[in-house]
This record gives structure tokens, C-alpha cells and sequence, in this order.
């Protein structure tokens, strides 16, 4: 039963990674990125059940906690690269 | 069945790093290595190392994503050079060749009679309930028959923080200046949806922290993973409200002592071993009941290496992103 | 009863991996970044919901139910707001969403049929 | 009562000190605590050492935990040689450290500098007591992160450059290292090195074991700058601070070459069929080289500091010469030679840091009338120098005479070999000849003389009696080296012992 | 079946000459550390598949459950140890990279070179 799911899951995270490997654009690569660490959350969630050890859920708790701070560092990143390319442009003027 | 799932998130694991090798532009590598350090914890947890797998999605997916984009954010984006070298490749594929002509003689994965299996770890999953008494043989080996090594891991954290600090300096502006509205000091506080879920989702991230902490004992987790996470709140909120009210929050001085007060409460711990009777690092001693002691033993330097892992973490980031506002 | 709740499972799970299937499926074939994020944002959430409710119902009531809870909540709050995140960076960067290449797309695909 | 535990502390007293020096403020405070520290380690080390000198190996488990499964402190005669080296360097360096480093970097950040070198102290006390592979590693790390931080501190812009350079290499040994540990620990289920080799001995499957020998080697060989892979070492040595220099060069080198020997004589020599061969077949011809090679390097480079480095490359090779004969007397000429090799070269580089004081740049151009202003340091310059050379009298003669009469039993290769260490000696000669020449002989630039003639002046009153303490030291163990030959001897015997 | 046994192993050896190529022959230091960091991994890689035991399950002990075969702990123990060096390491490294831009203005290693030589 559970097979079913991780299967779906896994096949995602594959073509997760085509879209994060073919690109075109950084945001495209950024999403496929947090698209893998969702389903690596549910991944996990699925094992421990197929392992039958419940208590380790507390990984996928914690990825999904993680995986959000990544995100919100790539989103300042891009602000902060922004910000320097106007600083950048204003200085060149 | 899962041994397939296994094979799976390998061969995607070896796609991911060819990948990464291959594309000249660094934020699409770091983030290929977010990806393959998720796929890393993934096989992990299958290969039933679950604290491991905590491991690597605290350090790989969250601090490693931040270090290199801050230092990214204070370099460059692209590889310029792409110099091929192949003569360069000789070592390389001589280190592989090496390695496949040693797999012929080794015990194939999860062969029960390999000679891992039968030496010194057996004695640890049988004596671990007796003479310690927690269920996680891992926290157990790692605080205390192992715990000199533990030492050392806190330490080799502590250094790289030191000349993190010796190299970046540590000094900031007190607050941000308020004059540029988009500087990074900034955080994304312009950001209302984020800023708002994130101050929500700090607190349960720091009570997951401890929960990590306290709980290694029973379950996956431990100081240094509880460590990472109460770090990753700190640079969360720092990342939505700016450097400077982060530091307000969690001060420099506060930092400072959080990196040496763990590591010298763990040493403490250890010597106080040796001034109760026993060697160092001998936490039976502790209390009158050996197995007591241990538990108590384990208790303090977990804490140790969470709160030493933690300052040196928030120092290193502060120091990346104080270059930032310059 | 207990068939019924392992039916009842299976099929969440199931549809739940469906929906996943389909976010991977239109992240790799869109067209467009802003089209892509659609798919792969919506049938998440759908299919994350799914899934942890029908592992909840094999957990029944214990601690593990209230962990999934958690872990339901945090992915439901995170996932959409990292998309708007994302959204929004790219918006601000300057990528509008592409009619161009949607046009052309569906008009290739209204050729093939 | 508290002797006994000697070994744990050797190694958690600095562990201590350390967090706490980065907690003071000013340049004094911490430098006099990293100093008394680095003292307090040196009496240890000299306690342990009186121990073993009485033929007693003392055995630590940490934790009371027993060998195999807790970690096991260990300290022979080998390990406590090579303590007295490090505790000694660090404490005799320290005492110059303050005036040198004021020169080099702000008041500021020498708190940071000085934790950073007692935990560069305590990963190589760590190295040396450990009984255990993986145990090693762990502070294998610390003394190389504590390093490379050391390194960094330097003034000059090169010295980034050439840091991240050995973080990579040193990154790559240590993660062979790694490699080689788990592909034993796979093959016995120990991480106990004397657990190891008993355990090896009924391993049928010796593939893994032969590959686990390479990558422990190669990892080693590139922490020790054995010869093909020393790339890293003149930048680094060349533009760290002058004090970090005298300590490294005295005793980072030779941690890794003693691991090395650990392993390759403990656990591998005996076990692995043929290696006895592959050992000096491989390695003599490999140091020969070095030693011509580096001190040909040496005899054209114009940095004082870089023509030191390349000399310690050449001396390398000597230590390893001696190990390839696989004897007993050439052990103890390698071993002999450790201890004489950081008198030698730490004397000098601490000379070098009095001169840095004085001096902007260290080409022997810009060095031309040093001995003029600062007589003492030169002469003091001019005797570790002598001893490096090996003249007699002086500590460097002994290991070159072990190492001569170990190549005498070696019978036609033995020639060959003598023959490269005279001419090499000579080579040595020149190449320090050179710095004499120009410090002594050479006239002095009138521009820089001129606007910083009152600057020129002989080195502070410390740093001055350190040198010339280090320097005196050469000489006493060249009249009088009855305690490092005593444990040399029985250092090598012991490791001879586990070759069946 | 019996190649899925070693399977790991080659992917180990795989993942370990990739890491170690970039490292060696990249001129870019933040991608050398990229490297460096899969090199890392790679070992991980190598201790984490010697603890895996067939039908077994993680070393944490359940109340209640007797009869459970367990991994070996103790290689997890290693290289828990092992993650922390490597994050210390690259983050020191991405300090001195930071540093090196700062001074030199590229972090290609060539150009790095070639303006120490110009001096």
C-alpha cells in the first residue's frame, strides 16, 4: 500500500531533478529544489510507516522546517543581488 | 523492495552530482547540492541511519544552502575558467580503480555475517540498555563510549568559527543603516506574507530544537542536530528582519559565550570524572548510581555540543553577512 | 471496520501519489516558469494532504497522528508561502509571465492534434 | 594519584584553556594564559616521558571504557618523543610570540590567534596520545582547521591564496585517511589500532586491506609534504605569521609522518605480504629525490622564509630515509632526527621572526647587513644553522651519523645513499651560506638603511633570549643527547617488534 | 541480486572521482569546495552502507519489541562526526574565499596567480 505512494514519490523527485538540472532560469531550478525537499519530507514519512518505526517521523518534521529556511535564503539572496546590481548601476552612472 | 528504492535515489544521486560538476553557474550548483544532500539524508534513512539522515538535512540542506549563498552573495555567480586538465583525471580515475578493485573482496550491503557486524558493535547493542539505559545505541556510543570523539567534534566546530572570526572579523555596525531600504541588512522585510509565517513558525522551530535536544536519548536527534536547528531560527529570523534587530535578539557577546561556555562545559564534564574517582570522561562517577550518572553525564555534554554547535554556527553566518553590509 | 479504514487509506494514498505524479509530470512539460509553478504547487499541496491522511489513518490515535498533524500544518503554511516567495522574486526580477511562449505552445499542440 | 591521568589531560588542558582565551580582550591576557598553558603541557609531557623512559607504555581508557569499544589513550616511546618535540616548540615559540605578532596583526584579533593555536596544540597532543584510527582523524582536523586559521593570520595578501591551497590538500588527505580507516574497520570491525592488528592477521581478503594502505598513505604523505605532494607547503610556510612559521615547521609536518609510521609499521608492515618490499622499493628512491630536489630548490630561492621551507622538504626526506630502511638503527636515526630536525628548524625560524621584526621584506636582497644590526640574532641564525647542516657538536651531527651508519648496513644501496645525503649537506651549506653571505657580507641598501636607521636595532630582550635558549639547546643536544637517542632507540625497537 | 549487494560501493567510487576531479581540476575555488563537499559525502556514503544489515532496522531501541536485528551504530556514530568536520571545513573555506575575493578580486584560481606574478 504504501509501496504505491513511494513509488509516485520517487518518480517526482526524478523528474524534480530534470527540471532542476535543464533549467532555463534560476527561479525554475530554485522551485524544483523546494519541490525535492517537499517530497523528500513525504518520502520519509512514508518509509518510517513502511519501516514501521513511527517515531522517526520527527525527521520529516524537521526537513520541512529546514527546507522552508532554505528557500527564505534563496529568496534574500536574490533580493540582496538585486539590490547590488541597482547599486552597481547607480554607481556606474 | 526498499533495497530498490535505494538503487534509485543512488543513480539520481550520481545524475545530481554530474550535474553539479557540469553547469558553470554556482547558485545553480548550490542549489544541486541542496538537492543532493536531500537525496544523501534520503538514502541515508533507508540504509536505517536515521540519525545520520537528521544530520545531513540540518547541516547539508540548511546551514551548507545559507554558508554558500552568503559567500556566493559576497563573490561571484559564475566559474569563468573552465580549464580541462586531463591529465588531471589520472589520480582520479586511479583513486576509483582503486576503490571497485577493493569492492571485490568486500561483504556485500547488509550481509549480516560481515566482519562489522561481528566485532565491537554487537557488544553495544547488547550492553548499551544495561549499562546506560537509553534506547538510542547511537546517543549512547556518541555521548559516552565514544565521547572523547564527540570532544574533538566540538572542538574541530569551535575552530572553524575561530578563523571564521580571525578571517571575516567580527565587528558590526550596531544597527543597520537605515538610509538604504534595500540593503541586505534589510532582511525581506518587505516580504509580508514570509515575514509573518516565519515570526510564526520560529518559536515551534526553537521548541523543535529543544525537543531534538532533550529527546536524543529516545529518539533520533541530539545536541548537535538541535544545535543546527535553533541556529537555523536565529538566521531565519535574521533573514526576515535584518542583521541588526537578529542581533538585538541573540547579541554578539551572547554568541561569543554560547561557542565557549558549551565547549567548556563539556571538558568540565569530563574532568569532573576525574576529580569523582573515575578517568576522564567517566560519567558513572557522577552519581552514586553508575547508570544514573551516565544518563546525567550524557544529559550535560549533549547540551554542551548543542549550545557550542549553535554559537559557532550564528557566529559564522553573522560573520558572512556583517561583509554583506559593507 | 478495520477493512474499511485500510481501503479508505489505500485510496488516499494512491490518489495522493496520482496528484504528485501529476505536479512532476507538469513541471517537466509546461511551458513556462509561472505555468510550472502552478503545477507544481497546487497538486503538492493536494497531495501532500492526501497522503499524510492516509498514513494518519493507519496510525490510528497516537503520537505519531499528532506528529503527521504537525508536519501537515507546517508543510500546508510553508509550501504556498515559499511559492509566493518565489512568485515574487521572479516577478520583481523582471520575468513576466511568458504569452508568447504559451501561445505558441498550444498552437503546436492544437497542430499535432 | 593524578598522574595516571597524565594523557587525558595532556590533551583537555589546552582543550580547556582554549574557548577561554578567545573570551579575554587585549594582547597581553591572552597570550600569558596560551603561554602557561602551553607550559603546564610541557611538564606533563616531561612526566609521561620519564614514564615510558623507565620501558612502561602507559594505557588510558577514556571514559573507563575498555580498548575495543571505548577509545584508548596510548602513549610509547614514539608518542612521548614527539610530545616533548610539540609541547617543547609550542612553549619555546610562545615566549617570542608576543613581540613578533604585535608586529603582524591587530591587538584585536590575538585573542582569536592564540585560541586557535592551543587548539592546534591539543589536535597534535590528540594525534599522539590517541590509540584509536578514527579518534585520529578527529583530531587530525582540529590541528589542521587550527592551522590553516594560523596560517591565514599572515600580513601578506599571499597567504590566502596559498591556505586554501592546503585546506584542499590537507581536506583530500584527511578524507583518504577516511577512506583507508573504513575499509579496515569494514575487514576487522575495529577502530583500536593494536585491536586492528591482531585482528588483521586472520583477515583472508587482502584486497581491501592493500587499498586501504594506499589511501592511509597518500593521505598521510600529503598532511607530511612527503615529496610529490608538498606543493602546499613553501606558500604556507612562506607567508604565515613569522611565530606561526617556527611552531609549524617544527611540528605539524612531523604528526602526519608519525601516524604514518604508526600505521604502516603497527598495523600494515606485518600483516600485508610484500609490503616490507614495496616500502623501501618505493619510498628510499622517493625521499632520495626530495632531499636533491628541495635542497636544489633551496640553493636558488631568494626568500629567507621559502629557502627555510624547501630546507624543510629536503629534511623530510631525511626522516623518511631512515624509516625506508626498514632497520632498526634507521628507524632510530629517523625518529633521532624528528626531535634535532624542529631544534634546528624551529631555532631558525624564530631567528627568521626576530628578523621579521626589523625587516618589511625577507629576500636575502633586503636582508643584505642584517648581522650588522642585529649581531646576536644572526650568530644565533648561524648556529641552528650549523646544526642543520649536521656539523659536529651540534644536534643535527647525531642524526646524520645514525642515519649514515643505518645506510652502511644497507650494503650497495647504502653508497648510494650516503652519497646523497654528503652532497645534499653540501648543498645545504650553500644554500644557508647564501643568507650568511648577504646578512654578514653584503652591503646594505642605502635607501632602507637610511630611513630606518634607528629603526634597525637588535630584537626585543625576549625574543633575543628565546633564540639564543633554542640555539644553545642545539648545541647541548649535540654534546649530550642521551634522553631523545634513549627514546629513539627504544621507539624504534618497539615498532621493529611488530614486524614478524 | 547479488550485484545490488555492491551496487553502493560503485556508487561511492563514482560519487568519490567526481568530487575528487572537481576539486583537483576546477580553477574555481567556491566550486572546488562544491566538490570537496561531494567528495566528503562520498565517504559518508562508504561507512553509511557497511551499517546496513538485512532486516534490520535503525539502533534505536523499542519498548515492547523483542527479536529486532539492529544496524550497526557505530560507523553512524563516525560519521556524524564526519558531517561536522565537513561543514567546518567549508565553511572555513568559504571564509577564505570570501577573504581571497576581497583581496584579488576573482576566484579563479589563475587569475589569482597571475596577479601575484605581475607584482
Amino acid at each position: 500500500m504504501y509501496y504505491a505512494a513511494s513509488i509516485a514519490i520517487l518518480i517526482t523527485m526524478a523528474l524534480a531533478l530534470i527540471r532542476a538540472m535543464s533549467g532555463p532560469s534560476v527561479y525554475d531550478r530554485v522551485l524544483a529544489v523546494n519541490m525535492m525537499g517537499t517530497k523528500t519530507v513525504l518520502l520519509l514519512s512514508v518509509i518510517a510507516f513502511l519501516y514501521g518505526r513511527p517515531d522517526f517521523l520527527d525527521l520529516a518534521l524537521a526537513y520541512a522546517l529546514i527546507n522552508f529556511i532554505g528557500v527564505l535564503a534563496v529568496l534574500n539572496f536574490f533580493q540582496n543581488a538585486a539590490a547590488r546590481n541597482a547599486v552597481n548601476k547607480s554607481s556606474e552612472n | 523492495m526498499i533495497v530498490l528504492f535505494g538503487v534509485f535515489l543512488l543513480t539520481l544521486l550520481v545524475i545530481t552530482a554530474i550535474a553539479i560538476i557540469r553547469t558553470p553557474d554556482l547558485f545553480v550548483a548550490v542549489m544541486l547540492t541542496g538537492i543532493f544532500s536531500l537525496l544523501m539524508a534520503s538514502i541515508f534513512f533507508i540504509l536505517d541511519a536515521a540519525d545520520v539522515a537528521l544530520t545531513e538535512a540540518a547541516v547539508g540542506a540548511g546551514i551548507s544552502t545559507v554558508l554558500f549563498l552568503s559567500a556566493l552573495a559576497l563573490t561571484e555567480q559564475k566559474e569563468r575558467s573552465i580549464r580541462p586538465g586531463r591529465w588531471l583525471a589520472v589520480p582520479v580515475v586511479v583513486a576509483g580503480a582503486l576503490i571497485v578493485y577493493a569492492t571485490f573482496d568486500k561483504p556485500r550491503l547488509g550481509d549480516p555475517d560481515a566482519p562489522v557486524h561481528q566485532h565491537v558493535a554487537p557488544w553495544y547493542l547488547e550492553k548499551t540498555p544495561e549499562l546506560i539505559d537509553i534506547p538510542n545505541v547511537v546517543t549512547a556510543i556518541l555521548g559516552s563510549f565514544r565521547g572523547y570523539d564527540t570532544l574533538g567534534e566540538v572542538f574541530v566546530v569551535l575552530t572553524a568559527a575561530i578563523g571564521v572570526m580571525l578571517l571575516l572579523g567580527t565587528r558590526h555596525r550596531k544597527a543597520a543603516s537605515p538610509v538604504q531600504p534595500a540593503s541586505s541588512s534589510d532582511g525581506l522585510r518587505h516580504h509580508l506574507i514570509p515575514r509573518v509565517l516565519g515570526r510564526l513558525l520560529i518559536p515551534f522551530i526553537v521548541l523543535f530544537g529543544l525537543y531534538v535536544q532533550f529527546h536524543g536519548e529516545y529518539g533520533p536527534g541530539g545536541g548537535f542536530q538541535a544545535g543546527a536547528l535553533v541556529a537555523a531560527a536565529v538566521i531565519l529570523y535574521a533573514l526576515l528582519e535584518g542583521e541588526g534587530p537578529a542581533l538585538t535578539v541573540v547579541p554578539l557577546s551572547a554568541i561569543t559565550a554560547m561557542m565557549a561556555g558549551g565547549a567548556v562545559l563539556y571538558v568540565l564534564v569530563g574532568l569532573a570524572g576525574i576529580v569523582l574517582g573515575g578517568n576522564f570522561l567517566d560519567y558513572s562517577v557522577l552519581q552514586i548510581d553508575p547508570v544514573a550518572g551516565q544518563h546525567l553525564g550524557i544529559l550535560l555534554i549533549e547540551l554542551g555540543v548543542g549550545v557550542t554547535v549553535c554559537g559557532c554556527m550564528l557566529s559564522i553566518f553573522h560573520a558572512f553577512a556583517a561583509r554583506d553590509n559593507r | 471496520m478495520a477493512w474499511v479504514i485500510d481501503l479508505l487509506s489505500w485510496v488516499l494514498l494512491s490518489v495522493g501519489g496520482i496528484f504528485i505524479l501529476i505536479g512532476g509530470v507538469g513541471v517537466v512539460r509546461l511551458p513556462e516558469f509561472y505555468t510550472r509553478m502552478h503545477a507544481a504547487s497546487l497538486t503538492d499541496s493536494m497531495g501532500t494532504i492526501l497522503i499524510l491522511i492516509g498514513i494518519m489513518l493507519q496510525a490510528g490515535a497516537s503520537l505519531a497522528t499528532i506528529k503527521l498533524i504537525a508536519i501537515l500544518v507546517f508543510m500546508l503554511l510553508t509550501g504556498p508561502t515559499a511559492t509566493y516567495a518565489l512568485a515574487n522574486a521572479a516577478l520583481m526580477s523582471g520575468m513576466k509571465p511568458n504569452k508568447l511562449a504559451l501561445a505558441e505552445d498550444s498552437a503546436s499542440a492544437g497542430k499535432e492534434d | 594519584m593524578i598522574a595516571s591521568h597524565w594523557p587525558a589531560l595532556q590533551v583537555a588542558l589546552p582543550l580547556l584553556v582554549a574557548p577561554m582565551v578567545m573570551l579575554l580582550r587585549g594582547a597581553t591576557l591572552p597570550w600569558l594564559a596560551a603561554l602557561v598553558t602551553s607550559f603546564m603541557a610541557f611538564a606533563i609531557a616531561i612526566s609521561m616521558a620519564s614514564t615510558v623512559l623507565e620501558g612502561e607504555v602507559i594505557v588510558y581508557a577514556v571514559g573507563s571504557w575498555p580498548a575495543p569499544v571505548g577509545i584508548e589513550l596510548r602513549i610509547d616511546e614514539l608518542s612521548a618523543l614527539l610530545l616533548l618535540i610539540v609541547t617543547g616548540a609550542s612553549s619555546t615559540t610562545l615566549l617570542a610570540a608576543r613581540n613578533s605578532l604585535t608586529a603582524e596583526l591587530e591587538p584585536e584579533r590575538h585573542m582569536l590567534f592564540y585560541a586557535a593555536w592551543l587548539l592546534a596544540l591539543s589536535g597534535m597532543l590528540g594525534i599522539l596520545v590517541a590509540g584509536d584510527a578514527f579518534n585520529i582523524f578527529v583530531f587530525m582536523e582540529i590541528a589542521s582547521l587550527a592551522s590553516y586559521v594560523l596560517i591565514s593570520a599572515g600580513s601578506d595578501r599571499r597567504a590566502l591564496p596559498s591556505v586554501f591551497k592546503y585546506l584542499i590538500m590537507g581536506t583530500i588527505g584527511a578524507t583518504f585517511y577516511l577512506i583507508g580507516v573504513g575499509l579496515i574497520y569494514m575487514m576487522t570491525g575495529t577502530l583500536n589500532l593494536a585491536d586492528m592488528e591482531s585482528r588483521l592477521a586472520e583477515v583472508e581478503e587482502l584486497k581491501p586491506i592493500m587499498v586501504a594502505a594506499g589511501f592511509i598513505t597518500v593521505g598521510l604523505a600529503l598532511k607530511a609534504a612527503l615529496f610529490p605532494l608538498h606543493a602546499w607547503l613553501p606558500n604556507c610556510y612562506t607567508y604565515a605569521p613569522h611565530i606561526a612559521t617556527a611552531f609549524l615547521a617544527a611540528c605539524s609536518t612531523k604528526i602526519a609522518l608519525y601516524v604514518l609510521l604508526r600505521f604502516d609499521f603497527v598495523v600494515f608492515q606485518g600483516n600485508l605480504i610484500g609490503h616490507d618490499v614495496q616500502f623501501s622499493g618505493f619510498l628510499m628512491p622517493l625521499a632520495l629525490i626530495a632531499i636533491l630536489v628541495a635542497s636544489g630548490v633551496a640553493l636558488f630561492e631568494t626568500n629567507l622564509k621559502r629557502l627555510l621551507a624547501y630546507s624543510s622538504i629536503a629534511q623530510l626526506g631525511y626522516i623518511w630515509l631512515g624509516a625506508s630502511f626498514v632497520s632498526k638503527a634507521g628507524l632510530t636515526a629517523s625518529v633521532v632526527h624528528m626531535f634535532n630536525h624542529a631544534l634546528a628548524k624551529g631555532t631558525l625560524f624564530i631567528a627568521v621572526a626576530c628578523l621579521g621584526l626589523r625587516f618589511a621584506s625577507l629576500t636575502l636582497q633586503d636582508l643584505k647587513g642584517a648581522a650588522r644590526f642585529m649581531p646576536w640574532t644572526m650568530a644565533a641564525f648561524v648556529l641552528a644553522g650549523m646544526s642543520l647542516v649536521g656539523v659536529p657538536g651540534t644536534a643535527g651531527f647525531i642524526s646524520k651519523w645514525y642515519l649514515i651508519s643505518a645506510a652502511l648496513e644497507q650494503g650497495y644501496q647504502g653508497v648510494v645513499v650516503i652519497a646523497v645525503i654528503l652532497i645534499s649537506s653540501l648543498m645545504a651549506v650553500a644554500y644557508l651560506w647564501r643568507v650568511v653571505e648577504a646578512a654578514y657580507f653584503g652591503e646594505a641598501l642605502t635607501s632602507s638603511s637610511s630611513t630606518t636607521a634607528e629603526k634597525m636595532s637588535e630584537a626585543p630582550p625576549l625574543m633575543l633570549a628565546v633564540v639564543w635558549v633554542a640555539a644553545l639547546a642545539n648545541v647541548y643536544f649535540g654534546l649530550d643527547s642521551t634522553v631523545p637517542l634513549a627514546l629513539s632507540e627504544q621507539a624504534a625497537t618497539a615498532l621493529m617488534e611488530h614486524l614478524r | 541480486m547479488e550485484w545490488l549487494g555492491l551496487y553502493n560501493y560503485w556508487v561511492f567510487a563514482v560519487v568519490l572521482m567526481m568530487g575528487f576531479y572537481t576539486v583537483i581540476a576546477k580553477g574555481n575555488l567556491i566550486k572546488k569546495l562544491l566538490g570537496l563537499s561531494i567528495f566528503q559525502s562520498a565517504v559518508f556514503l562508504l561507512y553509511i552502507t557497511m551499517d546496513k544489515v538485512d532486516g534490520g532496522t535503525a539502533p534505536i531501541i523499542q519498548e515492547g519489541v523483542s527479536d529486532q536485528i539492529f544496524s550497526n551504530p557505530l560507523p553512524q556514530v563516525l560519521i556524524l562526526t564526519a558531517i561536522v568536520v565537513g561543514i567546518s571545513t567549508t565553511a572555513l573555506g568559504l571564509a577564505i574565499v570570501v577573504r581571497i575575493k576581497e583581496t584579488y578580486d576573482s576566484i579563479e584560481e589563475h587569475e589569482i596567480q597571475a596577479k601575484d606574478n605581475h607584482r
